[in-house]
Order: structure tokens, then C-alpha cells, then sequence
């Protein structure tokens, strides 16, 4: 992790830490802010806490977004004391809506310049954001709001398993995953598992990630908490509420990425210190074991 | 007759409004509280949708948030979150959606982005996530909200989600938006829809003992009030039992909304 | 079958057998062709041998298309008699690229007008389809083409498996199903299985067709031949090279048509003759067993 | 020296100009078995991608289409042909791309469509597919055609697959077409490139054994001959011994080809 977030992550890149609710790369965040990154543009379609702990370390100068929310908790008070207070220092909106972000990727992914959509008609969002614009119907006298392509330069994606070369299959929450990769210059795939090729030929209609697109492959078990890894871990929604508590006070913030982020080394740290507060973490949040029936490709030939 | 809470007769209302719909798009708390009631009651053939592109869920627990990881295991269909918005929502399958939000304006119109001025907020809410297309394309849309006056205001400070907006009979045609805009706003003291000469808020029922004059004291625009202005009926003991029993037994939401309300 | 033609399939409809090689329904063409619909709009990306079929038997009047060939084997003799020569009737024709096509299906399924790409560039396609249009780029001065949505009135799609409610699962060459059954007014769904509810539930990110767009289910398990069913059978080949001899020449297209289709009374009767003419056919076609490794969605609760 | 057919000389002449490729987009049939053969000699990465959305296929037998069962069991990865289209060919991952046509013009432009009229055709060719946007975006286009002057045309009777439209230099990316056009057109015969002052094709190889008035005989205007006109070398025993023991033992394509050749 440490070498891909060297390699590929500057200052003053646009960079998209995918995953809506489910497979947060929180163990990437942590390690752009023990690198000391500036001006980063982030985009997610729901900053949540990951963006929080990132705009309160300093990292970033912009967000383009859709929702901010702590997911099922509150707000996310360190994104607000930046806008509402410029602390720790001014944070640029770009703002949209969920299919706007979406449209965006979309865009991005398909190297269109622009993705119509049916949407903004009488909000107010477009008057607010002026990259938001209409076009014309070619075969009708409607109007169609527009959004640009979004191709960040640097995606990092969490995902339950790859093989060596980075070809990466996910389930559950799949969201925008896909298209973000497409999208981006870059691409880091972060996984639980590295798996062998047969296990991903085994299913090829499960591979979202193809290799050829990817960048680095970061091996990093857990690296996602405390979002969680569709049958490999639960949301840890005690970090969730706690985030609530520490973000509103933002000496504590700092306190806490002191303890949780700048004196650790790496996410093996992070997960000894999680494992060294509480013993059996893994096991609170374990998922159990409900198995996909296989499907048979069969053998041609 | 049992006791019951704000917030329950919260659900119980939202439950009953979708009497006979089929596919509901919807969040975590009361709406998702309300959408598994009404399935055991009014309206059995009930989907729901989650904006995290999950339909046919059957979780285990009550869901965190709608992302939760117990909706995707065991449900009928996952898809990615372009399938949903696109071919679901924009694709016009949502019947039925719920909102809610910081502002509601007398024609439905609704604000969940700023308090203040955009570029220099007092306040920063949320913003839109899924809000402003669902306004759009679900062919009827139900608000929940608390009833308060700093919600229900002559102006908002930012439309996020359009409803009847100008209250222009035709506006939202006229404007583009498949759906039919918002048709019910069921707050913890009455109940409003928006069935008269011009689409815009009209009173049709107060929860059992609550005066009109409450109602009016939270609302910051001279109410419209429907001729035959109705008691709500209150939870019946099933309901309740439903609620209690199987659908927020640690009452995680109707509490949290108690509060607030 | 005959029932789910008989209640969605007029005369004058614009319909949709799609399927790229694999999943064509085959059995729904020959029911079609049985019930002597008229005037039919066939859309397909390919029209293949099932719509040389419906060609040649005078179902159609219009085909909206992209590639009209016999995959891997040569041309579609019954369509070019249409195109060239009028017979049965005229045909008339509307052309795109493999690209137009889909992004036509794009366009139906997520009801916007039109969908943008990036091409047509002085290519005399766009002259010869008046449909095909350019539009500005909102973001810079560059045009893109675009091309309206397409809508079939009804879309009948080939799959492995659904539930009763016809939530529809398929892997393989998966094409564009998913995006054809969201664009049509009415689907009707083929399958090989119908499974429980359960099997469908164990791996909700297989399903592509949800319940609530489809309005008949059919259950006919080799319904696709002569193409495939990847899993289930092989496409037979030998017909598709019988075909072009068969298809060379009219009346032993009407022969054919006699034989295997107006003479049957439906799908089981045109397996019992196939049964009849080689006892080991489905052992010639069977595909062997090659099954995805199961993925672990996790019991949260 | 080996003999060889004159497909065989096409496979190998077709192989080597990938040396070093890493993304093909590729058809059945001598481009496949091209492919293939690059993927043992010149260009070991190189991966396999087919329009039907399928790469990294590792078929227990030689396709019989570009839809092929055997191409799914086992490969890497299957998607949506929208996928396939939106993200992999106009997204700009395709590297190199074979094309065949019925007619071609000196500027590489191709005609799959009809011969005569459009609307009253003397033959109805197969049309487009996926050749359209295959020669508008992927980086390079290599054009496998036998040579006959029916079909190296002054004047195509239709535009399906622009190359190089009127030859001004620069005239692709002034229409908007992100990729280089056709790099070079190998023929049973001899083999062009476009590397003169305008992108033309030009004579740069014959076979052996070729003489450069038979290639103008098939040629249906004046040659562009290169100065250093080479003599295509022979396919090797390696490179035979792989087609022949490997990729296509049992001649499908290579006795098709040399039929029509």
C-alpha cells in the first residue's frame, strides 16, 4: 500500500476512493494521510467518514460529491467545520446528485464527454453548480440535463478477491465500482483474497475489474474497515457512532488521527491496535456463511 | 385503545398511504419501518427498493443504513448503482418513494442541501443523494416529516427536490418530470395532501387529539384546510404489534424519532 | 409459449428475439411463424437464423439490425431474397452499427430519447439512416452521434433460470438481455429451469431480468436450439452449415418451414422430431461440467 | 524451405505486425489464428478480447464464432456487450484490431455493406457490426484481405469502416476518430502500409515469388510502391509447426481461406 499510494497518488491529483457504504478503502485514506498529501480533489458520491478523517487531516482542497452523511448516524462534522468554518482549511464543493456522480462515472467509463440524464429540472442544484447543463433532444423538442465525465486520476477500490494480475471480482454492494476503475488514469485495487486465475476463470461473468486497467494490486485483509466486505466482515457501526462523538471536537479528531493514523506504520498496525483493543473484533463482526449455488459454464471443446 | 407514539402513528399513516402499491423506493428508518408494514397489511405484493441497488431483500436485522450488508444476503437482485438509477428509477418502475427533508415549502417542494446561503451556509445538511431524481421519476412521492416551523416554511433556501414547485397546476409536466409529484406529507400531528384547485398542501387530518390550532402554529403559511377534515385514525393493536413485535423491537428508529418529533 | 405469443405478440408489433450466438429462442420464432403473425418490426443485433426464418415465412415487414450474417458460416440467403429481390415481400431495412444497436437498447431501457457515441464519422451510415443524428458536445466543440431509444413492443429473452416470479439469472455471453428486457413494453421470458426462489436468492448479483419487467415466463428447455444455452447444450452447428444450403433455395426453405415448424403443434413436438432424427443429439450437444466456485455473501443478523 | 499456403503466409505476415502488442480485438477465422500465433512468438501478453465481451478465453477448440460457449468456460472475464463497447472500445483500451471487407479504397477506407445501390443492392453484404467503431477507435487497424481487384476498388460503393477517408493527412482526428487508422494491409500477396507523405496505401512486400505487375493487376489503381520494396519473409517451420499442430489441425480456416484466396 505504501508504494502504490507513493507511486500513484501526488499532490493536487483528483483521486476517487470509491464504495458506496460497502468496500471503503479506509486503509488507502490512512496511508495518504501519513503520506501528507495536499490539494486533493476527492470524489465519492458519499464522502462518509473516510472523507472526513481526509478533510480534517488536511489532505484536501476539493470534493465532488452527491451526499454528505454519516451513513444511518448524522453529519460529518469535520466536512462541515471546513465549509461552514474553513477549518482546517477552505474545502471547494463541487456538488451533484447520486445519478449526476453516476452519470458522471458512466461518462467517464465510456470516454463520452458529457452523460444526459432526466434530472435538475427546477432544482436548484443547477444554478449552484454550473458544469450541470442542458442539451437538446435531437429527436424530440425536450430538454436534457448533461453532466461532464468524471476521470479522476487515481480510483482505489476495495474488492473481495483478484488474481496476480489484478483481474477483480466483487459481490453484494457492486455500486459504482466498475465504472469508477474505467473511469480513472489510475487504478489500485485493494483486496481481501489474492486468488488464483482458476478461481476467477472459474466465473468470468463475476470479473468487473479486468486487469489491463489496473495499475497496482494491493493485498490488504481488512483494509476496509469499518465499512465493511460483503461475506467477509460487517460494518462496524460502533466506529460509525463513536465518529459522531470525536468528529464534532476537532482537537479530538486530531488526537485520534495521531493514535490511529500518524504513529502507526501501516494497516497491519491498525489492525494489531484494533486487535489490541478489543480481542475479538473479527469475531463481533463476523458474517457467517451463506454460499452462491455454482452455476455451470460447462466444458466446450 | 392502546397508547402509542409520534412516530408510530407515523408509520401506521405512511403504511396505510400505500395501500395497493407495488414498488416502493426506499430509505432506512420510519419509511423502511412503515414499507414492511404496510407489506404485512395493505399492500402484500409490496417491493422494496434500495437506491444501493438491492430489490427483494430479506435482512436479517433492521438495516444500519441502506447499504447495510444484511440487505444484499439472501435478496432477489443486487445490481450495479447505474442499473438502478437508470433502468429502475429514470426507467420509471419506482411506484411509490418516500422523502424527507430540512425545508418543505406549501407546494412539496423540498430542501435538504443548505440553511443559509449556498456559497456561505449557517448550516450544511446532506445535500441530494438520491433525492432530486427520485422527486422527479417515482410516480407518486410521500414525505415524512416532523412538523415543525423552522420546516415548514414560506421560502426555501434551496430547492433540492422539486415538487408541485410553483404550484402551477401542469408545472411539473411542463418542466419535464414524469412523476406526479408529492401526494401526501404525514407529519407526528397530522396529515396534508395536495388534492385541491392547485397542487399545494392542504390539511385532510389531525392524529387524535391535536387541534387545528397546532397544526397552524408549526406551519409558517396560512393553512389550507380540506372541507371534510378528518380525524387520523390511530394504530390498531395489529399494527402495533407488528411494529413492536417484529419490525423495531429495540426501537432503534421510533425512538430516535420520538426525540425528534 | 403459444399462450405467451398469442397474449403479447400482435400483428404490426416491433419485436425483439435477442441474443448475440447464444440464447436465441428459436422455439418463441417458430411459435410466431406458427401463428402467422404479419408485419412484424424485427429488431435484433443479429438476426441470425431465427429471423432468415421469420423472413423467409413472411412474418415481417421492417428489420432493425446491425450485422446480417450466419455467424462463423456465411450469408442469410432468405433476408438478401427480401433485400434484393422483394420476396416473399419487401423488407424494409434500418441499419446501425453493433454500437448503435446497443446503445439504442441503452437508450430504451434507461427511457432517455437518445444515446451519444462516438461515431458515424464519415461513415456513410449516417446517410443512409436518417435516424442516426449529431449533436454538440455541452462541454467543448466537438459532435458526437447519437441514436434514438429503442422500445420494442415486446422482447423475448432466452435464459438458464428463473423463479416462478421470473426474476431471471444467466452467465455467459450475458449480451444485451438485461438492457433489452428493461427497454420493451412487454417480456417474456424463455428458460431452461425454473428454479426456487432460494437458488435465485443464493446469488442476487446474477440476476439480470428482475420480476417486476416480466410478464409471461416460459418454461422450454431446449428452446434455443440450434443456438446455445452456455451450461446447458452446445450450439449445433451442422445445422447452421445445413441452413445455408437449406436457405439458398425457397421452397426447400418452405419445406423446411413445413416440416419443422407449421407441421408441429410446439416446441416439444420439434424436440421429439429432432429426438427422432438423432437419438443422441443432446448427448452430441452436452457441454460437460464446469461449475463457478461459490462465493460467500455472508449471514448478517 | 517449407512450403506454405498463401493463407499461411497471411497468418504469419499478419502475427508478426503485433510484435509487442499487448490488446487485440479479434475476430474468427486467420485473425484469430494470427492472434493466437503472436501470443507464442512476437507479443506474449497479448490478450485476446472478442465483441461478444469476452478476453483471456483459453478455448478447448478453435471458435466457430465470435459468440463461441468454449470462449466463456474458463475465461477471464465475460461482460455486457455494452460494457464491451462503452468501456473497452470507446474507452480506448483496444491497442490493435483486425478488419476484413468486401471492398477497399487506397485510403483504407471499407466497404461490408452492399455492392451497388444502397437502397437496391446487387448483393446485400453483412453490414457493420462491430467494424464501424472497431475503425474509428482502436489504435491500430490492421486490414486482412485477399487481394483481387473486384475488391481493391477506385471508388467503394459504401463507406462502412472509415480508414483514412480522402487522405489528407490529419483527417481522422480533424472527424473526430481517436484512433490511428489502418497501419497495413496484408494480402495473400503482398503486404501495404500507409507510411508515405499521405496515408495511402503503399506497397512495401511481396511474397516470394510475387512479382510487384501481379500485385498491380489486382490493384485497381496506380501502385504507391515503397523505395525499399522487401520481400515478405516466409513463414518459419516454428511458426508453421504452431498453425499446423496447434491452431488449426484440422484446416477450417486456413482451407477456407485458400479457397477463396
Amino acid at each position: 500500500m505504501r508504494q502504490a499510494i507513493a507511486e500513484y497518488v501526488h499532490d493536487g491529483d483528483s483521486i476517487a476512493i470509491e464504495g458506496f457504504t460497502a468496500f471503503i478503502c479506509f486503509s488507502a485514506a490512512h496511508e495518504i494521510i501519513r503520506q501528507r498529501r495536499r490539494n486533493l480533489t476527492l470524489c465519492r458520491m458519499t464522502p462518509d467518514l473516510i472523507y472526513d478523517q481526509m478533510v480534517a487531516a488536511g489532505c484536501a482542497s476539493k470534493l465532488v460529491f452527491s451526499y454528505l452523511g454519516n451513513p444511518g448516524v448524522g453529519s460529518l462534522h469535520c466536512i462541515r467545520r471546513a465549509v461552514e468554518k474553513n477549518v482546517p482549511n477552505p474545502l471547494e464543493l463541487e456538488e451533484y446528485s447520486h445519478f449526476g456522480m453516476v452519470s458522471r462515472y458512466l461518462a467517464g467509463a465510456a470516454r463520452l464527454p458529457f452523460f444526459p440524464l432526466r434530472s435538475y429540472y427546477s432544482a436548484d442544484l443547477a444554478q449552484a453548480n454550473p458544469r450541470i447543463r442542458f442539451i437538446q433532444n435531437p429527436y424530440g423538442d425536450e430538454q436534457l440535463a448533461a453532466v461532464p465525465a468524471l476521470n479522476p486520476d487515481v480510483a482505489i477500490l476495495h474488492a473481495q478477491r483478484c488474481d496476480q494480475e489484478g483481474n477483480t471480482q466483487l459481490w453484494g454492494l457492486i455500486g459504482m465500482q466498475k465504472e469508477v476503475a474505467f473511469a480513472a488514469r489510475h487504478v489500485i485495487v485493494v483486496v481481501e483474497e489474492i486468488v488464483a486465475e482458476e478461481v476467477i476463470r472459474s466465473d468470468p461473468n463475476r470479473t468487473l475489474i479486468p486487469h489491463m486497467i489496473v495499475d497496482a494490486v494491493v493485498h490488504q485483509p481488512r483494509g476496509a474497515h469499518p465499512s465493511y466486505v460483503q461475506g467477509y466482515y460487517d460494518r462496524d457501526n460502533q466506529f460509525y457512532v463513536e465518529w459522531d462523538r470525536i468528529s464534532r471536537d476537532r482537537s479530538a479528531v486530531e488526537n485520534w488521527l495521531d493514535e490511529w493514523v500518524y504513529s502507526l506504520d501501516d494497516g497491519r498496525a491498525y489492525l494489531d491496535r484494533l486487535e489490541a483493543g478489543e480481542a475479538d473484533i473479527w469475531e463481533r463482526l463476523a458474517p457467517g456463511e451463506a454460499y452462491s449455488q455454482p452455476v455451470n459454464y460447462g466444458i466446450y471443446g | 385503545m392502546q397508547t402509542y407514539t409520534p412516530s408510530e402513528i407515523m408509520i401506521t399513516s405512511s403504511a396505510r398511504a400505500m395501500a395497493g402499491e407495488r414498488v416502493v423506493f426506499v430509505g432506512v428508518g420510519l419509511p423502511n419501518i412503515a414499507c414492511n408494514l404496510a407489506r404485512r397489511t395493505v399492500a402484500p405484493d409490496l417491493e422494496l427498493i434500495y437506491e444501493s441497488g438491492v430489490f427483494g431483500a430479506r435482512p436479517a436485522r433492521l438495516p444500519l443504513s441502506i447499504g447495510d450488508a444484511a440487505l444484499f444476503s439472501g435478496a432477489i437482485s443486487a445490481c450495479s448503482m447505474a442499473d438502478l438509477f437508470m433502468n429502475y428509477l429514470q426507467g420509471g418502475l419506482i411506484e411509490v418513494a418516500f422523502l424527507g427533508a430540512a425545508q418543505i415549502d406549501r407546494f412539496g417542494n423540498l430542501n435538504s442541501t443548505v440553511i443559509g446561503d449556498y456559497r456561505q451556509p449557517k448550516i450544511r445538511l446532506p445535500g441530494s443523494g438520491g433525492a432530486c431524481e427520485i422527486a422527479i421519476h417515482a410516480r407518486k412521492i410521500l414525505i415524512i416529516m416532523p412538523l415543525s416551523k423552522r420546516a415548514f416554511v414560506e421560502e426555501l433556501d434551496f430547492v433540492t427536490s422539486p415538487g408541485h414547485l410553483d404550484g402551477q397546476p401542469g408545472a411539473r409536466q411542463k418542466a419535464g418530470m414524469p412523476g406526479s409529484g408529492p401526494q401526501r406529507v404525514i407529519t407526528d400531528k397530522a396529515i396534508f395532501d395536495f388534492g385541491g384547485e392547485i397542487p399545494e398542501m392542504r390539511l385532510i387530518s389531525v392524529h387524535p387529539g391535536v387541534a387545528v390550532e397546532e397544526v397552524q402554529a408549526e406551519v409558517s403559511w396560512p393553512l389550507n384546510i380540506a372541507p371534510q377534515l378528518a380525524e387520523t385514525a390511530p394504530p390498531s393493536a395489529e399494527e402495533l404489534r407488528i411494529i413492536r413485535q417484529h419490525l423495531d423491537p429495540a426501537r432503534i428508529y421510533r425512538l430516535d424519532a420520538d426525540k425528534r418529533g
